[in-house]
């Protein structure tokens, strides 16, 4: 129990901020909520750091330390700060804000969780913990754009994971067991292990917005601020990811359950990059981007056990898509949510627009960008898996999503604006733009620094592919 | 046709056909009250699976939360007494198909598939308490917590979400 | 110093210094000349004592370039350089009202530099060098006064037309080079069989273009748009001679099949542009059309077998022909017109030029005993040694009887009647550079049997054969010449030539010539292309408005849902209370019913997978 | 030793930062860093040119760990086929920074992205390993893209798109090929030196990696159908931009045919040798025809690239099919000669062209007339220019296309009918300097509208035409060094 | 295999069929929940049945029905607290009158 408390300290650290941060809140003083929350999600990242070497499960098998939840940390809190420092910008001054600051940590500790996830009860948790926090802060604003999207986003979200939950049962009724290592015994009965995956595709295909349960997407991330809207399309997406791959990783490969993944895949590229393409508004089209980009992490999971490149080309596009989408949408922050705003804002304003072609070119994939790297990684994975097809579709999607971008990108260079102004700007917002600059371009450029941690890594834990990594040398 | 049996089929019945009510009145407090029936059905069909903690538990949480609900019926809906008869659905034949088609889908997979061999013994209903906390108190302890975790952030997104703020209310 | 370097290297560095220096371009172009002219005598004299010299230099790997001087190499470069310095000489005097003398004899030296390369050349990527090269110059010369109507197409087409015949030249190489593994000239010399007649046929096409022989023979009138002295050296010893000495230098190789195309074409040039120069209107044009017969006259030579006679008359032509260019450039200076008619009686102004002028039509026309009698004599003698005696006999016999016909006409016209002219200034260079061509015109017919010694003693071609006595050949080729210029004098030319007077006067141009035959089908084909760009472009296009119509209907998708079937479904919804609620679009339960169908169909696609796996 | 294919790549980059550093300093400052940048990248370039390259494999490598646990690394080095290329690219970016001091559009944006495309450029051809080759194969895309969106003509938002978009498409099968390539290799490696020294793919594997790498530099190249981004983007390209576009770029397209589709997956190659061979062939004579019909004296330049960039995919195709080493090495000589000419001579046509622009505000070639007059220098160069882009012996494309179709012809005679393009473009060339050049002397055109060249212009001007002659008349000097790599080709 | 444990899942698959057709078929927030809640008690009906007839030895089981009922609850909670917002700020919530945000 003290070995499994020890190792949860990154967690326990989130919960005891979140109290702190409750209480400050609940004096009025979200300013030190705040603080709290980044000084306790920095702890919480720095003490992730001992765990590195780490690869086990605590409490029975119910929750896993190992490269997914220990690198998820390392992303998703510092991405959580960034997020925090956004939200700040935007909200800093309205009635209540300790509490967005409460809530978005708490999803983070869902996300949190989620990539570790090890059974299906924490599964169930996690995807409802972290849902339950993003009704709240879609719906901060309360205006009628914010309540309608909380309102569908509620609707989709508890259909999604009731039925989740009921396919789950099954998965209980063929093994015995709610872990999810246990899921090997059901070679025997693939029936079950299908019902039992497709609930888990509907529950975190949901959570993670993939086609065809991406509806309520756009909405959220349209009705809510927009820096809620980078949060949810970073944290909680990755936290599901992840669990996803976590998921799959003990499934029978016998099944064939990476077509299915693989077909879904191409349909949330397709369709987000298709529906992307013609909107107005950056942030919905961002959203569908979001949700295409969410298609490009299932060539990892596609891969997950047949190819040893599958865990660290997630981990590292999870970075890589962390840090341009947050630096994408503090952009939008300051620049504002029409393609209108963005006429001749790289005349204007320079830097920005290097920063925003920077983000967008390395959603594209255009190396020596993060997104490049990640995309390469997992393209990588996807063929290893025997799933040449499929990288052809992505990289045909690139292509559409290159339409997608440029859309942003040409009228930044067009003819001048007329009024300079822009929507917001704040240190705060530079800040993260800034430091996700930074990330977006270091992460391309020493993808190694991740990956060799994540290799050295990997090649001690007990993957089910055949193959191991050590000949990656 | 064992006793059990037959309380499992009647209750199951009595459960899902209060279920099937929920949806068939206009007014949405009768819709609360089916639901809590149709709950309290299954209670007792836990009763007579003898999982009696979880039987007990269900009728319990379930009267509270049921009339939790009927009160918000009142609140929000426009004809709580439901006396005209204003049809509260859409996309009626559809929703009607995919819950039958759902509804087959996994009969079949109930039946069909081989749920391998049926357990000859049981814990008694006290065993059965003790196992669940040692459950609860050991291996699930991350979970129990994270049920914890979850409770505490749906008080403070609820109260977030719904309690109106006094400053914007002052600016208005 | 190697004397091959001297040849080549000293007209070339005059070019160099008259383009950096950009003054006194008259004088270095003579000293140019003249010291390339002493390097060419002594390659000559060298060769004389069995001396043979070769630079080779470093070209594409494998392949080095190399000059060799074998006798006639020697011979050739001699004759180059004594009518370039020569006509230099003549330039003076011609372009001394000329502003742009600088490029004027840069350019012409050039000219002599790359014409030395040409004929000195000893592996085919040299030559070939080489003849590009003088294509080039010799369109910046025609080309050169640029702003004139007419000069500009004239040099385009010189250039285009002697252009495509060189790809002949290039496959050709290009077969030789790979059948014999070297590029070296001599090596190649040997290819036998298939590939020989094959080359032997693209070389011919090649010397075709340059030597302007039937039916390429077009470009070379027009090319007279250029200033005298231009003329007389594109004319006379360098590139129309280009395609004659080609073919004189692979004789050995030619097959004899080859040999009877190439006597033909000969044979058909030699009449066909006859014929032309006895109708032209314009001097300068006609004795471009009168160049082009005479290498016709060589051809027949080459075809007969006997390249040993077109040499001969080569050099004897180079030197009549460029007399008669010189001659008329003084008589167009006189009366500022090239005009037959304009230069009516134009001899007697010019007394002295006329005599030269004269002689070396009479040269030409082969009488005895100036030099184009000999040479003509040894190329009806070649005809009647050859296989096809019956065939090339009588074309080279017409061929003569015209050369004396139009001369006849020419000389008739320049001394009858009376008109006036206007004094000539740079006369004396004039009269010096035509003076000591005439003089070779005259006299070359003196140095043949030594030079036919000469290549003898080298064994580089084959000598006339002496079989037949030469009785017979100068009886036949005098009595021609004699016949073509009594007639030519005594009789109009409408009288001549008859019905066919307007056909020869457009040049016999057949089915629209060169424009109709290359230049729109080129031209078609490139619309075409442009036609076909402009589809393409526009197909590029529509594929990006159809990726943008697909995103629209995904939109539309998001909006309303999968319409049609919804729409009916809640089209039966009953609307109680009087309360009217309009049905719209983005709806929640709308989406959530196509997730569930589209999760149906992932169900039973999973189901399906689960089967087949 | 000290890094010098690394200081050299890298030099034009720190040259950006610097600019970039310098947002207050005053225009002619920083056209000066950029000049002064590419002048020392081209000494690096020079120096480089004296260490030479080896008979066997790679010279001059340099190598940094970058990601081992997948076999990736930076990885520099040069042979006989990249270094005249390197050459090529430094001494273009400096002459195209002299020409081009003239911007006066955002210099510093636009010095820092020549500068960008600079190292770019020389990292593409040095790039030892198929990540980093992408790497910068990619960003010299985007800093193209912004070049022609912002410093370039009329309808350039458009004609950008159209490069980016086309070019972008046509680089991801190159991604996909790469991935294959990696895959396939036993040890795991990015390492082009191991996947030419023992190619990883065989049979439909390689063939499908083959025609991957096809359409990505089909695509750059261009060859004929995927070639209609290129008369849009380099007629609305600046000059500066198209010269670096059709000098440098291009080039990326034909060296990868030779590096990757050739060297990685020869024996695909060979089968499809044929297939290549005609899209070559049809590519050379399309362009050729395309460009004769254009009034235009920028897009008739661009096409004749097309026929250029032909002449070389003929080349390499010849080089496939051959079965004798000689014959191989002749015909990969050729193409890699080509580039280079084409690079001097197709760039000194663009900043001609350009040159004339600027005076005249146009590009139509019957706008013009008797220009030999005005602009005398103009003029002569720019018929310099023409001749040697239309083979003329004595400059700098007859070496190579001669040694093109000496092999075609022993390899696969009937291909030699591409010959003919040399024809069209002598035909075209003619048209273009008789309407521009030659006749009566259009009334709006004097020495006051019409200036000849500045000394500015000249500097940029000079080194190409004298190289341009340099290398007709003695291409030993290069050939040397390509024919060193190419007679010891392995396979 | 115990006709009860089938007895039971078809139960469940009943409830969950009545659900699924509430949760799509319901105009109104509220009504929605109440589909959901039918789902999760057929959920809960099947991990009972499972429990019961197959893996008594097992309290996992048991422990899931715990959490399903605290889903139940939280969803609840959290349902009604979107959907006072929702009043508040629109004066109903009907899902078809939620149709600004689209595209």
């Amino acid at each position: 129990m003290e070995r499994d408390l020890a190792l949860l300290i990154p967690e326990i650290i989130i919960l005891l901020t979140v109290v702190f941060a409750l209480v400050a809140e609940m004096l009025r003083l979200p300013r030190i909520a705040l603080a709290i929350i980044i000084a306790g999600l920095l702890l919480a990242t720095v003490q992730t750091l001992p765990l590195l070497d780490v690869n086990t499960t605590v409490f029975g098998g119910t929750f896993r330390i190992d490269t997914l939840s220990v690198w998820a940390k390392l992303i998703l809190l510092p991405a959580t700060v960034l997020s925090l420092l956004l939200a700040r910008a935007e909200l800093a001054g309205t009635d209540r804000e300790g509490t967005v600051y409460v809530l978005v940590c708490l999803v983070s500790l869902a996300s949190v969780l989620l990539a570790g996830v090890g059974d299906t009860m924490v599964l169930v948790l996690g995807i409802l913990l972290s849902s339950l926090g993003s009704f709240a802060l879609v719906a901060y604003p309360r205006d009628d754009f914010a309540t309608e999207a909380a309102m569908k986003f509620f609707v989709f979200a508890s259909v999604t994971t009731s039925v989740m939950i009921f396919g789950l049962s099954y998965w209980f009724g063929g093994t015995g067991s709610t872990l999810l290592s246990e899921l090997s015994r059901l070679d025997s009965s693939p029936v079950v292990a299908v019902i039992g995956l497709f609930a888990v595709i509907i529950g975190l295909g949901y959570k993670a917005s993939l086609v065809p349960f991406h509806f309520w997407a756009p909405d959220a991330y349209e009705g809510a601020p927009v820096s809620i809207a980078a949060y949810l399309s970073v944290v909680p997406k990755i936290g599901a990811i992840l669990a996803f791959a976590q998921i799959v990783r003990d499934l029978p490969i016998t099944m064939a359950w990476p077509l299915i993944i693989a077909v879904i895949a191409v349909l949330s590229m397709t369709y987000g990059y298709l529906a992307a393409l013609v909107q107005n508004n950056i942030v919905r089209l961002l959203a569908y981007s979001s949700i295409a980009q969410a298609g490009y992490f299932l060539l990892g999971i596609v891969a997950v056990g047949t190819s040893p490149l599958a865990l660290p080309s997630l981990i590292i596009f999870s970075a890589a898509y962390a840090a341009m989408n947050l630096g994408a949408f503090a952009v939008v922050m300051v620049v504002g949510r029409t393609l209108e705003t963005f006429k001749g804002i790289g005349r204007n304003k320079p830097a920005l627009g290097v920063a925003m072609v920077v983000f967008l070119l390395s959603l594209v994939g255009i190396p020596p960008l993060a997104g490049f790297v990640g995309k390469f990684l997992l393209f990588g994975a996807a063929i290893e898996a025997g799933f040449t097809w499929l990288v052809v579709v992505a990289i045909l999607n690139s292509v559409l999503s290159l339409a997608v971008y440029l859309r942003i990108v040409v009228p930044m260079y067009q003819k001048q604006h007329d009024d300079s102004s822009v929507a917001m700007s704040t240190p705060l917002i530079s800040l993260v733009w800034v430091i996700a600059l930074l990330l977006t371009i270091a992460i391309g450029l020493g993808a190694q620094l991740l990956f060799g941690q994540l290799n050295e890594y990997l090649t001690g834990e007990s993957l089910h592919c055949a193959t191991s990594l050590s000949y990656l040398s | 046709m064992t006793a059990q049996m037959f309380f499992i089929g009647f209750f199951g019945l009595a459960g899902v056909w209060f279920g099937i009510v929920v949806f068939r009145t206009y007014s949405m407090v009768r819709s609360a009250l089916a639901l809590l029936f149709s709950q309290t059905a299954l209670g007792a069909m836990f009763l007579s699976m003898e999982a009696e903690f979880l039987g007990v538990l269900q009728i319990m949480m379930m009267a509270t939360e049921m009339s939790i609900m009927a009160i918000f019926m009142v609140m929000f809906m426009m004809d709580p007494g439901g006396l005209g008869t204003m049809d509260m659905t859409h996309q009626k034949r559809l929703s009607l198909i995919t819950g039958f088609v759902s509804f087959v889908a996994a009969v079949l997979v109930a039946v069909f598939v081989d749920w391998g061999p049926v357990a000859t013994s049981f814990p008694d209903a006290a065993q059965q308490t003790v196992d669940l906390g040692l459950e609860l108190l050991n291996r699930s302890m991350l979970i129990f917590e994270m049920a914890g975790v979850t409770i505490l952030t749906s008080m403070i997104a609820a109260t977030a979400v719904a309690i109106q703020p006094v400053k914007r209310k002052q600016k208005q | 110093m190697n004397l091959i370097a001297v040849a080549i290297l000293a007209p070339l560095s005059a070019t160099l210094l008259i383009m950096l220096l950009r003054r006194f371009p008259a004088t270095l172009a003579l000293l140019g000349a003249a010291i390339g002219l002493v390097g060419s005598l002594e390659l000559l004299a060298n060769a004389y004592n069995g001396l043979s010299q070769e630079i080779i230099l470093p070209g594409l790997p494998g392949m080095p370039l190399r000059l060799v001087a074998t006798p006639l190499t020697a011979l050739l470069s001699t004759l180059v350089a004594v009518v370039c310095t020569l006509v230099m000489v003549y330039a003076v005097g011609y372009m001394k009202k000329d502003r742009e003398q600088v490029r004027f004899f840069a350019t012409l030296l050039l000219f002599a530099a790359a014409m030395q390369t040409l004929v000195l050349a000893g592996d085919w990527i040299l030559l070939l060098s080489a003849w590009e090269l003088i294509g080039l110059s010799s369109y910046l010369l025609i080309g050169f006064w640029y702003r004139k109507p007419g000069v500009k197409s004239a040099a385009m087409r010189a250039f285009l037309v002697t252009r495509s015949a060189d790809l002949g030249l290039y496959v050709a190489v290009f077969i030789l080079i790979t059948n014999a593994g070297s590029s070296d000239i001599a090596s190649t010399l040997n290819t036998s069989g298939g590939p020989a007649i094959a080359a032997g046929l693209l070389l011919l096409i090649a010397a075709m273009g340059k030597s302007a022989q039937t039916p390429l023979h077009d470009w070379l009138q027009r090319a007279m748009a250029g200033p005298t002295p231009v003329s007389a050296l594109l004319h006379s010893a360098t590139l129309v001679a280009a395609g004659a000495i080609l073919l004189i230098r692979t004789a050995p190789m030619l097959a004899p099949e080859t040999l009877l195309v190439i006597g033909i074409v000969g044979g058909v040039t030699t009449v066909v542009t006859g014929l032309i120069a006895l109708a032209e209107s314009d001097l300068k044009r006609m004795l471009a059309a009168s160049t082009s017969s005479q290498y016709g006259l060589m051809l027949i030579a080459v075809g007969a077998g006997v390249p040993m006679a077109a040499l001969l008359h080569l050099i004897a032509h180079a030197a009549i022909k460029s007399s008669l260019f010189l001659g008329a450039g003084v008589f167009q200076h006189s009366r500022d017109s090239t005009m037959l008619d304009k230069l009516q009686g134009v001899g007697r102004n010019q007394p002295k030029i006329f005599f030269g002028f004269a002689l070396a039509a009479l040269a030409l026309a082969g009488i005895p005993p100036l030099s184009g009698f000999f040479s003509k004599d040894a190329i009806i003698a070649a005809t009647l040694s050859s296989d096809h005696i019956w065939i090339l006999l009588p074309l080279a016999l017409a061929g003569t009887l015209l050369t004396g016909g139009y001369m006849a006409r020419a000389l008739r016209i320049l001394w009858l009647k009376n008109g006036t002219s206007q004094p000539v200034s740079g006369l004396a260079w004039m009269g010096t550079g035509l003076g000591g061509l005439v003089l070779l015109a005259v006299i070359l017919g003196a140095a043949f049997p030594g030079l036919e010694l000469l290549l003898e003693s080298a064994l580089n071609i084959r000598l006339t054969e002496n079989t037949i006595t030469r009785f017979i050949p100068e009886i036949l080729g005098l009595s021609a010449a004699l016949g073509g210029l009594l007639l030519g004098w005594f009789f109009p030319v409408q009288v001549l030539l008859g019905p066919i007077l307007p056909w020869a006067k457009r040049g016999f141009v057949v089915a629209g010539g060169f424009d109709n035959l290359m230049v729109r089908p080129a031209l078609a084909i490139a619309h075409g292309c442009e036609k076909l760009e402009r589809l393409l472009y526009k197909g590029v296009l529509a594929t990006g408005r159809l990726g943008l119509r697909l995103g629209k209907a995904a939109r539309r998708n998001d909006e309303s849902g999968i319409d049609g079937m919804i729409f009916s479904f809640v089209r039966g919804t009953v609307n109680l209370g009087g309360k009217a609620r309009t049905l719209q679009n983005g709806l929640i339960h709308k989406e959530l019913a196509i997730s569930t169908i589209a999760s149906a169909v992932i169900l039973v696609f999973m189901f399906i997978v689960l089967l087949t796996y | 030793m000290y890094p010098l294919v690394s200081i050299t790549v890298f030099l034009p980059l720190l040259g950006a930062l610097l600019v970039l550093s310098m947002r207050k300093a005053p225009t002619q400052v920083v056209h000066g860093i950029g000049i002064t940048t590419s002048g020392l990248t081209l000494l690096g370039a020079l120096q480089m040119w004296s260490r030479g390259v080896s008979e066997t494999g790679f010279a001059q490598v340099e190598q940094i760990d970058w990601m081992p646990s997948i076999g990736a690394a930076y990885r520099v080095g040069v042979d006989g086929i990249s270094l005249p290329l390197v050459l090529l690219s430094a001494l273009l970016f400096f002459v195209t920074f002299i020409y081009s001091a003239k911007v006066r559009k955002q210099p510093h944006a636009f010095v820092a992205l020549m500068l960008l495309l600079e190292t770019a450029s020389i990292g593409a051809f040095t790039a030892l390993d198929g990540i980093l080759f992408y790497v910068f194969f990619e960003v010299s895309l985007v800093s193209m893209y912004f070049m022609i969106a912002e410093w370039g003509h009329e309808d350039r938002q458009r004609a950008a798109l159209m490069f980016f978009i086309y070019t972008f498409l046509g680089s991801l099968p190159l991604l996909l090929a790469i991935l294959g390539l990696y895959l396939g290799s036993e040890t795991y490696t990015f390492d082009m030196r191991a996947w030419i020294s023992d190619p990883p793919l065989d049979g439909t594997a390689a063939m499908l990696a083959l025609v991957a790498m096809l359409i990505t530099f089909a695509v750059k190249t261009p060859v004929f159908p995927f070639h209609t981004w290129l008369p849009a983007a380099h007629v609305q390209a600046p000059a500066a931009g198209s010269v670096i576009l059709a000098g440098v770029m291009l080039k990326f397209g034909t060296y990868g045919i030779i590096r990757f589709a050739y060297q990685m997956t020869p024996d695909a190659f060979r089968d499809a040798g044929l297939v290549i061979l005609a899209f070559g062939v049809v590519a050379a004579l399309y362009g050729a025809f395309a460009a004769l019909a254009q009034s235009d004296l920028k897009r008739l330049v661009a096409y004749t690239s097309i026929n250029h960039m032909g002449y070389i995919i003929v080349g390499v195709a010849i080089a496939a099919l051959a079965t004798e080493p000689a014959i191989r090495a002749t015909a990969l000589d050729g193409s890699v000669l080509q580039m280079v000419s084409h690079g001097l001579v197709t760039g000194a046509l663009f900043m001609l062209v350009g040159m004339l622009q600027d005076r005249a505000n146009t590009r139509e070639m019957d706008q013009f007339g008797g220009l030999l007059k005005v602009v005398p220098i103009l003029g002569w160069s720019f018929v310099l220019a023409a001749f040697a882009s239309l083979g003329l012996p004595g400059l700098a494309h007859f070496p190579a296309e001669f040694q093109i179709f000496l092999a075609t012809l022993q390899v696969e005679p009937i291909a030699i009918i591409v010959i003919l393009g040399i024809v069209v473009t002598a035909g075209l060339y003619l048209r273009a300097i008789a309407q521009v050049f030659l006749g009566e002397v259009g009334e709006k055109w004097t020495t006051k509208t019409m200036p000849d060249l500045s000394v500015r212009e000249l500097l940029a001007l000079g080194p190409l035409l004298l190289l341009t002659i340099a290398l007709g008349v003695a291409p030993a000097w290069v050939l040397d060094v390509i024919h060193k790599t190419t007679a010891n080709w392995q396979f | 295999m115990s006709p009860e444990l089938i007895i039971a899942l078809v139960s469940g698959a009943a409830l969950f069929g009545v659900g699924i057709y509430g949760a799509l078929s319901q105009t109104n927030l509220v009504m929605i929940m109440m589909g959901v809640e039918l789902i999760l008690a057929g959920a809960m009906v099947n991990m009972v049945a499972f429990w019961r007839y197959l893996h008594p030895d097992n309290p996992a089981g048991q422990m899931f029905v715990l959490i399903i009922m605290t889903v139940m609850a939280i969803e609840m909670a959290v349902g009604f607290g979107v959907a006072i917002a929702r009043f508040r700020a629109k004066g109903s919530v009907e899902m078809e009158e939620a149709t600004e945000l689209k595209g």
